[in-house]
């Protein structure tokens, strides 16, 4: 399954690894913050949405 | 030759902080403004000069006619106080440094490094600024922090010899000027509820 | 405007000389680099150009801040904003007393640093004449990260950090002429680059550089 | 109806839930596609053995490294010019994006360079103009970070993005003419003339390339509704802490 | 005392990070020197270890004028003179947390940063070493210049002309280290010098600083 | 316990200012400095916190006691309030911030940064400090600049119960706190003749 990389196997996966590391990283805070963010914002409004109504 | 503003709602940090200010000064006119701590008379004061955008209302003055004392006193500490006040009147393209400072009490510093003057001082040669500014209406936030009585009297004569000239001047203060003819304007029924949002600021986009 | 002009280059005199500070800088970035690199002369002159324009320019960098920030802190830039004077015109001339206070002085000094790090003589000359075409840029590049970070604490390195990507390509192309210069090449093509990128910076840069204030002031 | 409507926030978030549910796996497909091919079913290269593989890589990461730039700088120019909040935040949210792909091409480059240069790093022109570029995200971002207003900081960075924009062009040219360099040009739109892209790798990269592509307008659109929601969530504590 | 120390490190990083901009004033020298210097890989090896040395020197001294200068300008350091704690211990906190803040991060870029410059391999573990070793130096030294200047406008660069001259043992053993490190020659003698300095530095220089406080003060 | 200063004699740039001032302060009792702008009032202040040499004369205080309030007040404008507060109270190894808010009524403002107050509530955060600094004899600059009156009267309360716990206050002021029971000195009659040189300066040497 796995291709025969040759002498330059360091070269190729550590690029795969670096590369997908830190996209995933990126991926994974911006999706991390956007789910917080709506939770915070999901419960700010209904705050706002009682206070009206009181 | 008046300033008017009409329904004004000012903001700071983003949060509205005055709403439905209205005032109008003519020449020769002095208005006090009155309001606890955080009110937001710097906030007022700052949006009348022009330096941050009003939320709402509109303010209309001749151009380049107002002169702005805030807290800070813009003193350069290595200059004197005859440099300091000369540079402004080169600003402004006016003469008569020698009559300001002696005007302000302040001829005996002409040669002291602003560095080195007390507050009171230092106040004082702030104030002995607008008189080199050849502005007519003059904001003043607190002018008479640290002023002595003595100096305190002697900056409500030049106030009144400003207003008697065809000037006007709305001042921010806590303490008595003894000014008796000047109006008074307390902000504190102007206080923001929190309904109005900014206008052209992000929040308004937001709300 | 000259009145501006004028306090600006007191306020630097007085305060222990702006003057001589900045030139002082430039002077121990000559020393310390040989002392970092070691003495063989053969780097050393190789690497002169380079080193001299690096040095000019973190000298003209550590002064930036200073720029707007006294006159923010005190209250002063408020006033000038007020003041009959439009705001495009403070900026160009404290850029302008910026040049006069560090920027002239690394000109008058640099063949002297020349010496000390070896410069082969052909360059002395294309190395002032590069730094005089050169560092009014800086000056006016420099003012407007100082503009953008104005009221910031601690803006500092912040505006080090916004400023020097400005500054490269005036750094290779001035780098480059003196280099060139120093081997007899031809040095047209940087010499126009490098003016070029002054005059553009010197006249476009101060209309940014006063909204910067503006948004900054309010 | 005019392109401008997306600028009100709450269209942008309406629109933004309709449009991810499609972006998102399309991304996510071409991406895995074009990177399943690339690393496993490509041939060798004759002359760079299997680092040719690292191409389905740094070629999208390069391109969209600059891409976003560009991007960063249409909107920064639309909120100066027209005041559209939607557009400033949205120069925000891709402005870490394009600083990661910037991150990943000089990664990956590095790493080919050993075995292809002998070095890590070399100041080629192409290489010097990426690090440079790296430094105009990173200023950039810090200065949204240091200033508190958003407003203030919006409107400041738009001027930074919009000159620094101009000074980035500038260092590409001062940067070509001060060093010839060892980094290959530009192929990929060579398709016909002469020393094209070998037909192996073409189809792959197009995939990985698409799949880049869709997967920055993914992670925009969702940093700029993030980013929006945080603006309302600030309007609406600072409301709170009024009354 | 803790407390003191947590209030400076958590200003530096809410001032938008004063952690990550000395580091990228670091990175900046490292990318402008080639730039300037020109692109051989022969030269800039050679030259490497001295450059990364200056680079963190300047990027330490850059910072220097914060340690004190804005307690100074809001009364805090006049408060902190009369609070009861030792102004020495003032002064060794302050230079503790702008080590932490500047100097400890530009120890773990050093090595990236090495790549940049084409530092031969064997040098990059003693660059780590060396950093370590006299960085902490640099701040306590850093320290006393703030002290000494500490009130004056301006005072930003008459600091760096003060503190450079004491910043001359600490480069030159410094990038000696590195330099034989990667060289693969013996290294007791600049190790040992260098260590020996930071030593002192910090066990000493705390007093003087807090004279020279106390006579600033006044 | 008590805080003692005879035949003092302080200088400013060199120069002598004030000269053979005596006072006394024992716990429970609040003096209020009076005098014109100039006259030396911060000088003063600043020599008795222990900030510069005096030039003649003594000064007798129980080590670490003095607390000080200068026309600057030492915040750190990226903290927040209840930061500034926490750190003076680590420092001096006392609790009781929340008490201190509350009594200079602060509590609202706790997590705004200190960048973002009104100058009276810049103000108030200041002198909150001296609540959390433990020390018995407090010395306050013009304590109540920029402060409104209901403000000025907190601070009046405030200064009472320090005097009932067993501190004492040295307040220089222009205006009036409204503290009825604090002893009065002038410091006009003072002021220096010119003739006292400094002690241990260089002029003495060349006198
Ligand atoms: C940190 C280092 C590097 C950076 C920043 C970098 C940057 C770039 C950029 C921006 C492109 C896109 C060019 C375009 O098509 O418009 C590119 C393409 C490419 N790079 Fe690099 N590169 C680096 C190192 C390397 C190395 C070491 C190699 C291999 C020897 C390499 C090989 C290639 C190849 C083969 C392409 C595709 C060119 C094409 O056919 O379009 N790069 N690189
Ligand atoms: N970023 C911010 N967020 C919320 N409120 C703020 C912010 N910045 C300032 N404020 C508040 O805005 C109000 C107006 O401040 P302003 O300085 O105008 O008051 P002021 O009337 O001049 O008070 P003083 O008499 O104390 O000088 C204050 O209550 C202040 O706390
Ligand atoms: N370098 C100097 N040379 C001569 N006189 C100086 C120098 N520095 C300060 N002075 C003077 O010393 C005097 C004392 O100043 P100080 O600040 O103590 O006054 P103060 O009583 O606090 O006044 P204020 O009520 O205005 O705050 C002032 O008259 C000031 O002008
Ligand atoms: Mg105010
Ligand atoms: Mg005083």
């Amino acid at each position: 399954m796995m291709p025969e990389l040759g002498k330059y196997a360091f070269a190729v996966l550590s690029s795969y690894a670096v590369s997908l590391g830190l996209i995933g990283g990126l991926v994974a805070l911006s999706v991390w913050r956007y789910a917080r963010v709506k939770r915070a914002l999901t419960a700010a409004e209904a705050r706002l949405a009682k206070g009206k109504r009181a | 030759m008046e300033f008017i503003v009409s329904d004004l709602a000012v903001a700071r940090g983003g949060i509205c902080v005055l709403e439905g200010v209205s005032l109008r000064l003519a020449p020769g006119q002095a208005l006090v403004l009155r309001g606890p701590n955080g009110i937001g008379k710097t906030t007022l004061m700052r949006t009348l000069a022009g330096l941050q955008p009003a939320l709402r209302g509109t303010i209309s003055a001749p151009p380049e006619s107002i002169a702005y004392a805030a807290h800070a006193d813009g003193l350069k500490s290595t200059l004197s106080v005859a440099e300091n006040l000369g540079f402004w009147a080169a600003v402004h393209g006016m003469a008569g440094v020698e009559a300001a400072m002696a005007r302000m009490n302040l001829t005996d510093l002409a040669d002291r490094r602003a560095a080195n003057l007390s507050a009171g001082q230092k106040r004082r040669l702030g104030l002995a600024r607008l008189l080199v500014s050849g502005r007519p209406f003059w904001l003043l936030d607190e002018p008479t922090v640290s002023l002595d009585t003595a100096s305190v009297a002697l900056f409500a004569e030049v106030v009144r010899a400003h207003l008697a000239s065809g000037g006007a001047a709305l001042m921010a203060t806590h303490i008595d000027l003894g000014l008796a003819e000047a109006g008074l304007l307390d902000l504190t029924p102007f206080k923001a509820t929190g309904a109005v949002q900014a206008a052209q600021g992000f929040d308004e986009a937001f709300a | 405007m000259i009145a501006l002009l004028l306090r600006d280059l007191r306020i630097a005199f007085r305060a222990g000389g702006g003057f001589g500070l900045g030139l002082a800088f430039f002077l121990l970035v000559a020393v310390l680099v040989p002392l970092g690199v070691g003495p063989e002369g053969g780097t050393l002159a190789r690497i002169a150009p380079g080193i001299l324009w690096v040095g000019a320019l973190l000298a003209c960098l550590l002064s930036l801040d200073r720029i707007f920030a006294l006159d923010f802190e005190d209250g002063s830039l408020d006033l000038l904003a007020t003041a009959p004077i439009p705001l495009e015109g403070v900026v160009a001339v404290k850029a302008l007393a910026h040049w006069l206070v560090t920027g002239l002085p690394l000109v008058i000094a640099a063949p002297v640093l020349g010496v000390l790090l070896h410069l082969p003589e052909a360059g002395y000359g294309w190395l002032v004449v590069s730094l005089l075409l050169g560092t009014p840029g800086l000056s006016a590049i420099g003012a407007f990260g100082a503009a953008l970070t104005v009221g910031l604490k601690r803006g500092g390195l912040l505006l080090s950090l916004l400023v020097l990507p400005l500054y490269v390509p005036t750094l290779i192309f001035g780098a480059e002429l003196v280099k060139r210069g120093a081997a007899g090449m031809a040095v047209q093509v940087p010499l126009l680059l490098l003016a070029g990128i002054t005059l553009g910076a010197a006249a476009l840069l101060p209309f940014a550089s006063a909204l910067a204030l503006r948004i900054n002031l309010r | 109806m005019s392109l401008w409507e997306y600028a009100n926030p709450k269209k942008f978030t309406e629109t933004t839930a309709r449009v991810l549910p499609v972006v998102v796996p399309l991304a996510g497909a071409c991406l895995l596609a074009g990177l399943i091919w690339g690393f496993f079913f490509t041939p060798e290269d004759y002359k760079q053995g299997s680092t040719v593989k690292i191409l389905f890589l740094h070629v999208p990461a390069a391109m969209m490294a600059v891409n976003a730039w560009i991007m960063m700088l249409v909107a920064s120019l639309v909120w100066i010019v027209r005041r559209h909040h939607v557009s400033a935040l949205a120069a925000k949210a891709a402005a870490p994006v394009g600083m990661t792909f910037t991150l990943v091409a000089l990664v990956t480059g590095a790493l080919w360079g050993q075995p292809m240069w002998g070095t890590w790093w070399e100041w080629d022109p192409r290489l010097t103009s990426f690090l440079i570029l790296f430094l105009f995200y990173l200023g950039y971002i810090a200065l949204w970070q240091a200033v508190e207003n958003p407003d203030t900081a919006a409107d400041l960075t738009g001027v930074l993005c919009v000159v620094g924009s101009v000074f980035a062009v500038l260092s590409r040219y001062a940067v070509k003419f001060w060093n010839q360099g060892l980094h290959q040009d530009s192929t990929i739109m060579k398709v016909g003339e002469k020393d094209p892209l070998d037909p192996a790798y073409y189809w792959p990269l197009i995939f990985c390339l698409a799949g880049v592509v869709l997967m920055f307008v993914a992670l925009v659109l969702l940093r700029t509704v993030t980013e929006i929601r945080l603006r309302r969530l600030a309007v609406i504590e600072a409301r709170e802490k009024f009354e």
